[in-house]
């Protein structure tokens, strides 16, 4: 049983390790301000949520999981939140889409 | 291979952190340094986890990353408003900039500033170095005062010895630590008045949603991070951090009650904290010495006296981000006329 | 222990790039921020210090507890400096100072 | 046999209370101001007679007051002082009654008066104090109790004359505080009249004791405005006439040359003088300065400035006496002229205000007939002048008399010529002066006269100059008497000379 | 019981102006009498420590009942309570003069509102600033002193920016970042210590203490840190604005009380904790910064055309003075230069206090402190211009005062240690005074030129008495010597008695 979460534990961090590495990625090669946030929050929160998956499965108590399920689910509003603002000020701003030109 | 893996996790934390240093005081664009001293502000909290000290790295997430990030940033925000034409030179004349300017114009003047500059560079460098032998070179094999921590733990009342320190062996300090704040409070007041942007109604509604789900989320937090100082990680001024970050969260989103706090209710708040801590340390003395808590009660004392001055810790950093004294407060009657 | 090691000598160096920074910038938010980085850098070598990595041996909390008075207070002051260039910009600078105050003068 | 210490105090607290209170007295309460003066120096001179007699007696008298280590103040009378003290307080209660006549009108009197009795009160430490540290402490309070005075009229011109008296004496004060410093540090506390210091260290140290004598000397020099260091005084004529008779006769000269002295006979002592050969350098120093004042003297015009440089050369008849000392005749004569002089130049200065004050007559050229409009105050300056040249039978005959026995005795040439050159100097500024006044006629209106019924002046300016010309006349002729300068003078010289 | 009652008065001087400061701010209506009440209460309790002091020798007073590796002790010895005895005495004088001072501003009804605001301010920061100060002088561990420094400058920083003129924000400001880079160093000092021994109470640093390089590294850090803070020669460059710029009550504290605190500390460490760190040559490069910070400071106050500016930069100078008693004290560390450098210490904290405060009324009164347009002033306020005087005498080193005293045991250390050649530049030093205060004097001497403009009102009890008495006390300490030098042998000898023995 040990084993066998581990393994899970394992194999969904390693899973999750991709999102982070190509959300880093968006955000530095993307072209624009709205095409990095995409890149940025989508990302994010499918890795945070496999790595949080990855380690409840070490988690010693049920407590414990559901804090760390808490962890991801405030950082899904947060982001999602912010997000959003980052995007309504620049287009407060007038800075305009990236169209392929 | 762990401790491998660990060591090379320590170098990437420091070289980061270097590295964000670096950039946060070389770069000329000041919103890019703010964001880079958030960063910084981060990293360092993550070092803090590295050399086994929670306790500062709750407070150094809370307070150093979490609070001082906004600060500048307000604080820039105000520059900037107010930062139009000729006023620009204002700030830029503390240094005066001019004066170096004229100097370097001629060749010598350069020169001589250049060999100013690489005289300087090279007095601090050989003092870094100069350090670094000594810490490299002499050690020392005293163990602190941690072993009489460890002695004494269990007179103090609480289990945690970072708050067992703060709050009982060294009590004296953090009474007065907590009267820098205040005093930080009452200067920031006496300079300026408080004023909120002009556009509050445009706040989007999901930022007001959002902070109105986790607000209230943030003070449980707080008062949860105080009550497990007791035993744990935490205390008066993570849970302080906390909450203050939670006023700032209100703030920004401009609610609107916000602005119609008047000035006595702030005032009789900012005061309780401290004023608690010193009452109890005062009574102390009845049969006693200052602060000096009777045994079977310390433990009690202590999370009374952190739950008080978390709470007045929370309202004194919120009030700082604010930056000014209530609108109601000591109002000049010259414009009390003006207004009416 | 070499670990430690590096972990002084960065405090070292972050206090000293403050210092080099606080006496070479000129804007007064840099000078704010070259002070809390001179800051950190001293936190981190009493951090270092605390953890002295023998085994057996208790880590000592009375560093951690000097650092988190030092946290609180740089971040106190920081709040201060801050509001004290934020007032000086609109002081000098005249009009639209937030109090309406009367221009300053005759005042010791 | 002792004396209580306290009569010390006492003599000093008679001035310095009555100026505290003048200090707080409004403008307009004239009477009480003056009442309280004269009672505080008549009480002072009832005090310093009964001084005068227990010192004769044998009685001593001090009193201590240990600050810090190696720092005491410590008052003593010794019948030295007694005689600086009996002639300030004497002239103090002379200076008051002309003062108060002569700023009938003026404003901010309180102040001058409360700084008055500060002055004298300053002058009465000096002469009490017992060892150099005393001597410092009140001989630094007499530098600011009397910068008040010198710009009491608050003109630029008086402005000037107080910042160059604060420039010399502070700077000689300096030099005289370092040097004393490094004295006791060298010798340990010493109280006057202990012979000076122990002769070996003068074996020891011999070239540094000649620096510091240098130094101290230099540091009473400016008061007693020795030669190159006397530019300040005159300067300080600009000030009105009774700060003029204090500064010359009562106070700040008298207070350098009574400091040369206890540096000599007190501080280093007869024996050790003549082993570092310090006094022919005194000599020199004195006879310099008699000429140099005379010459001056000689070219002024205005008489207030004449009578300066006069001073500038009497007073180092004084020194001249002292740096003679291994020779009785000459430190009597020395000693006695401190008091002669003082006497005698409040006469003249007395004289020189009455003429400005009444007929605004400042210069010798416009004196022209002058003792036939006011004969009384001519007269007065008559018996001073002849007393400054050393004529008979005037008290300036006496000590030059016993100068002049002094030089013989001593078989210095050099010094008995320069007496009778500066005694034909005397006679060269003061006979015009004399001549002009009671023998030419009258031209034309005086420039700013004023009419005072009765009298040719007030009676408060007339009485004091004519009472000190008659103690001039008195004071020559008996100098043998029982009660006389010159006895009390062989006193003291009797304690240094046995 | 004794030892409760005397611990009960010894976290007094901390623990009353701190509950003062919380609730001049709480409550605002009574900030009027609060503060004098907490000022004079103060007062007291230092007289009555003083009794106890002689009574009992020197005191230790372990807060919380902690032993000391761990806990902080709080030291009260002879050299402490003069520190408390000046602070309390001043800060009684500026309390009074303050409110004298607002009252009067307030009552000229120029600019409605704002300077009843600042006299709402400026009590519970200076009351503050009287904690800490206190706390500063009877703290016996280092860590504890950052903290009480801390407190120190940031409720001074705060009383600078007071007046709400641009010039003092932006003095104030680079006082702010000055005192700082002072902390943090100091701070860095610590860590050194720490690490060699182990130890923050000061009277077990010093007998454990030993030379090594990372305890020297930490005395420097710490020594350079308290340098900045107490305005010494090169790094005097915040002070005169500074202190110029403030409000009168504010100046008079700045420049009277609080350098001193760290000059005190600085004096501390070199000559009872770390003394034997100490080497001659580090002694001598101190006392050369002094004579520099003498000349300097005394030519740059001569050059002033403003009087408070004036004033200040005689503060540079007399920094120099306290220097200069370093290398003195090196062969004899005993007592008589202990009592040179706290006469001095003392004089100057009064006279400086009385000096900014008579200052302060002649700027209330004319509008200005622009020193060629103050003659005739001494009609209007004789009293003001008489402690004026007798402060500057203070400052000159004439006797009977205080720095007399200072100057004579000075100069005769310097000639029995043989090193004559700091005598010349205290004498030097001295006469730069004289004639940077009698420039002052000069034009208040000169009679009234024209119609002076001159605020007619009469100048309030409050504003003419504290000046003065300060500079009388000032100018009669040098008598009451016999005084102070049994508080500072109160320990049967010694002068210093450190920590815990």
């Amino acid at each position: 049983m040990r084993e066998v979460l581990d393994l899970t534990g394992i194999v969904l961090i390693v899973c999750g390790l991709p999102f982070f590495l190509s959300g880093s990625l968006g955000l530095l090669r993307f072209p624009d301000i709205f095409t990095r946030l995409h890149a940025l929050t989508k990302a994010d929160n499918v890795g945070l949520g496999l790595i949080v998956l990855g380690l409840i499965c070490q988690a010693g108590s049920l407590f414990e999981a559901l804090r760390l399920l808490m962890v991801w689910l405030l950082v899904l509003i947060a982001s999602s939140a912010s997000c959003h603002l980052i995007a309504r000020s620049a287009l407060e701003k007038n800075i305009k889409p990236w169209m392929r030109s | 291979m762990n401790s491998l893996s660990l060591t090379l996790f320590d170098c990437v934390v420091l070289v980061t952190l270097l590295g964000l240093a670096w950039q946060l005081l070389a770069t000329p664009d000041l919103f890019k340094a703010m964001v880079l001293f958030m960063s910084f502000g981060l990293v360092m909290a993550l070092a803090w986890v590295r050399l086994a000290a929670p306790d500062v790295a709750l407070a150094e997430a809370a307070l150093g990353a979490g609070l001082t990030g906004p600060l500048f940033l307000s604080a820039l925000h105000r520059l900037r408003g107010t930062r139009k034409g000729e006023r620009r030179q204002q700030l830029d004349s503390i240094e005066h900039r001019g004066k170096i300017e004229k100097v370097t114009q001629r060749t010598s003047g350069r020169i001589i500033y250049l060999l100013l500059r690489i005289l300087f560079a090279g007095l601090l460098l050989t003092l870094l170095v100069h350090l670094a032998t000594i810490l490299l070179h002499v050690e020392y094999e005293n163990p602190g005062l941690g072993v009489f921590v460890a002695e004494q733990q269990e007179e103090s009342g609480v289990i945690s010895p970072v708050t067992a320190v703060l709050l009982n062996f060294r009590g004296y300090d953090t009474l007065l630590e907590i009267m820098v704040l205040f005093v930080a409070v009452v200067a920031v007041w006496s300079l300026a008045t408080v004023r909120f942007s002009e556009k509050s109604g445009q706040v989007s509604p999901i930022q007001q949603g959002v902070v109105r789900i986790l607000a209230p989320l943030m003070i449980l937090v707080a008062v949860s991070l105080i009550w497990q100082g007791t035993h744990l990680a935490g205390g008066a001024f993570q849970g302080g951090a906390v909450l203050a970050a939670a006023g700032v969260l209100m703030m920004v989103s401009e609610l609107p009650w916000l602005r119609l706090i008047p000035s006595l209710p702030v005032r009789l708040m900012l005061v309780f904290g401290p004023l608690v801590f010193l009452g109890l340390g005062v009574s102390c003395l009845a049969d006693g010495r200052f602060l000096e808590y009777p045994g079977e009660l310390a433990g009690f004392l202590i999370l009374l006296i952190e739950l008080a001055c978390g709470l007045s810790i929370g309202l004194t950093l919120a009030c700082l981000f604010v930056g000014g004294r209530p609108v109601d407060d000591l109002v000049d009657r010259g414009q009390l006329e003006e207004g009416s | 222990m070499t670990v430690l090691f590096a972990y002084k000598l960065g405090g070292l160096c972050l206090f000293f790039m403050g210092f080099t920074a606080l006496i070479l910038r000129s804007h007064p938010l840099k000078k704010i921020m070259a002070v809390n980085v001179m800051a950190a850098g001293v936190f981190l070598l009493f951090i270092a210090m605390a953890c002295h990595g023998r085994v057996g041996v208790a880590i000592d909390p009375v560093p951690q507890a000097m650092v988190l008075t030092g946290i609180v207070v740089s971040v106190s002051v920081t709040a201060l400096a801050l509001v004290l260039a934020c007032r000086i910009q609109e002081t000098s600078g005249g009009a639209g100072s937030s109090e309406g105050e009367h221009p300053p003068q005759g005042d010791s | 046999m002792n004396g209580s210490g306290w009569l010390l105090v006492l003599i000093m607290l008679s001035s310095f209370v009555p100026g505290i209170i003048i200090f707080g007295l409004p403008e307009d309460r004239v009477r009480l101001r003056t009442t309280l003066n004269l009672c505080g120096s008549l009480i002072k001179i009832g005090l310093i007679v009964v001084l005068n007699v227990g010192i004769y007696l044998g009685y001593s008298y001090e009193i201590r007051l240990p600050l810090v280590a190696g720092m005491e103040v410590y008052l003593h009378a010794d019948p030295l002082s007694a005689l600086f003290t009996t002639l300030s307080s004497v002239l103090w209660l002379l200076t008051t009654i002309y003062a108060v006549g002569y700023l009938e009108d003026s404003p901010n009197r309180s102040h001058f008066f409360g700084y008055f009795s500060l002055c004298v009160t300053v002058t009465i430490g000096i002469a009490l104090a017992g060892n150099l540290i005393t001597f410092i402490l009140f001989y630094e309070m007499l530098t600011l109790s009397t910068y008040p005075l010198i710009v009491h009229r608050g003109t630029p011109q008086s402005l000037r004359a107080g910042r160059n008296y604060l420039v010399y004496t502070l700077g000689g004060g300096a030099l005289f505080f370092l040097a004393a410093a490094w004295l006791q540090v060298l010798t340990g506390p010493m109280d006057f009249g202990s012979d000076g210091f122990a002769s070996h260290l003068v074996v020891e140290h011999g070239p540094l004791l000649s620096l510091l004598f240098v130094l101290l000397i230099a540091g009473v020099g400016v008061k007693a405005a020795l030669v190159p260091l006397h530019g300040w005084l005159p300067q300080a004529m600009i000030a009105p006439a009774p700060v003029s008779a204090l500064l010359h006769a009562v106070a700040v000269v008298k207070a350098g040359a009574f400091g040369i002295v206890r540096i000599v006979l007190d501080v280093y002592g007869l024996e050790n003088m003549i082993v570092l050969g310090l006094l022919p350098l005194l000599t020199f120093v004195a006879t310099l300065t008699i000429l140099w004042g005379s010459f001056r003297a000689l070219q002024q015009d205005d008489l207030k400035r004449r009578l300066a440089f006069s001073t500038i050369s009497q007073i180092s008849y004084i020194g001249l006496g002292i740096s003679l000392a291994d020779h009785r005749l000459a430190l009597i004569g020395g000693l006695v002229h401190l008091v002669h002089q003082g006497i005698m130049k409040i006469t003249l200065f007395f004289c020189a205000g009455n003429l400005a004050e009444t007929l605004g007559v400042h210069r010798i050229s416009e004196m022209r007939g002058i003792a036939r409009r006011m004969p009384w105050t001519m007269g007065a300056f008559t018996v001073g002048a002849l007393g400054m040249i050393g004529l008979p039978p005037t008290a300036g005959f006496v000590s030059k008399w016993f100068l002049g026995l002094g030089a013989l005795s001593a078989s210095n040439w050099v010094v008995v010529a320069v007496l009778m050159l500066s005694s034909l100097l005397n006679a060269a500024y003061f006979l015009p002066i004399l001549i002009t006044a009671w023998f030419d006629r009258p031209v034309g209106p005086w420039p700013d006269e004023k009419n005072f019924g009765r009298f040719e002046t007030r009676l408060m300016l007339l009485c004091p100059p004519l009472l000190t010309a008659a103690v001039v006349l008195l004071i020559g002729v008996l100098a043998e008497a029982q009660i006389s300068p010159l006895a009390w003078v062989r006193f003291i010289v009797e304690g240094y000379l046995p | 019981m004794p030892t409760v009652s005397a611990s009960f008065w010894m976290v007094l001087p901390v623990v009353l102006p701190l509950a003062g400061g919380l609730l001049c701010f709480l409550w605002r209506q009574r900030s009027l009498w609060l503060p004098l009440a907490f000022a004079l209460v103060n007062l007291i309790v230092v007289i009555r420590l003083t009794r106890l002091l002689l009574i009992q020798g020197p005191l230790h007073y372990q807060i919380g009942g902690w032993e000391t590796p761990l806990g902080i002790v709080l030291v009260l010895d002879g050299p402490a309570l003069l520190m408390l005895l000046l602070t309390a005495l001043c800060g009684a004088g500026v309390t009074c003069y303050a409110r004298g001072y607002f009252a009067y501003r307030i009552s000229a009804q120029k600019q409605p509102g704002r300077h009843e605001r600042q006299e709402r301010f400026f009590w519970p920061l200076w009351l503050m600033l009287l904690a800490a100060l206190n706390g500063l002088f009877l703290s016996g561990d280092i860590f504890n002193i950052y903290v009480t420094l801390e407190l120190l400058s940031i409720s001074a920083v705060a009383l600078a920016a007071l007046s709400g003129k641009p010039v003092a924000q932006l003095a104030s400001f680079r006082y702010l970042l000055a005192s700082l880079l002072g902390s943090l160093s100091y701070l860095l000092g610590i860590f050194f210590i720490y690490r060699s021994h182990g130890v923050l109470d000061l009277g077990l640093l010093r007998a454990v203490v030993e030379p090594g390089s990372s305890m020297t590294a930490g005395l420097v850090l710490m020594s350079c840190g308290l340098l900045l803070k107490s305005a010494a020669f090169p790094l005097h460059f915040w002070l005169p604005p500074a202190h110029a710029n403030a409000l009168a009550p504010v100046s008079a504290i700045l420049s009277g009380l609080v350098i001193k605190g760290s000059l005190y500390l600085l004096f501390r460490f070199w000559f009872d904790t770390f003394a034997s760190l100490i080497s001659p040559a580090a002694l001598n490069v101190i006392g050369m910064l002094g004579i520099l910070a003498v000349f300097w400071g005394g030519i740059l106050a001569l050059l002033q055309q403003r009087l408070k500016l004036l004033v200040a930069y005689s503060t540079v100078s007399q920094v120099g003075y306290f220097l200069i008693a370093f290398p003195l004290a090196y062969h004899d560390a005993t007592l008589s230069v202990w009592t040179a450098f706290l006469f001095m210490i003392l004089a100057h904290g009064c006279a400086k206090v009385a000096m900014f405060m008579a200052a302060g009324t002649m700027y209330l009164h004319s509008g200005h402190d622009r020193m060629r347009d103050l003659h005739g002033i001494r009609l209007v306020m004789p009293l003001t211009v008489f402690a004026y005087g007798m402060a500057g005498v203070n400052l000159m080193g004439l006797p009977p005062s205080g720095g007399f005293v200072g100057k004579w045991l000075l100069l005769t250390g310097a000639f029995d240690d043989g090193q004559w050649w700091w005598s010349v530049a205290i004498m030097a030093g001295g006469l730069l005074a004289a004639a940077y205060v009698f420039r002052v004097m000069s034009p208040l001497f000169q009679a009234p030129v024209g119609a002076s403009i001159f605020d007619g009102r009469p100048t309030p009890a409050l504003l003419e008495w504290p000046p003065l008495v300060l500079s009388l006390i000032a100018l009669l300490l040098g008598l009451f010597a016999p005084g102070i030098m049994a508080l500072l042998t109160a320990n049967g000898g010694a002068v210093i008695s450190g920590g815990l023995p």
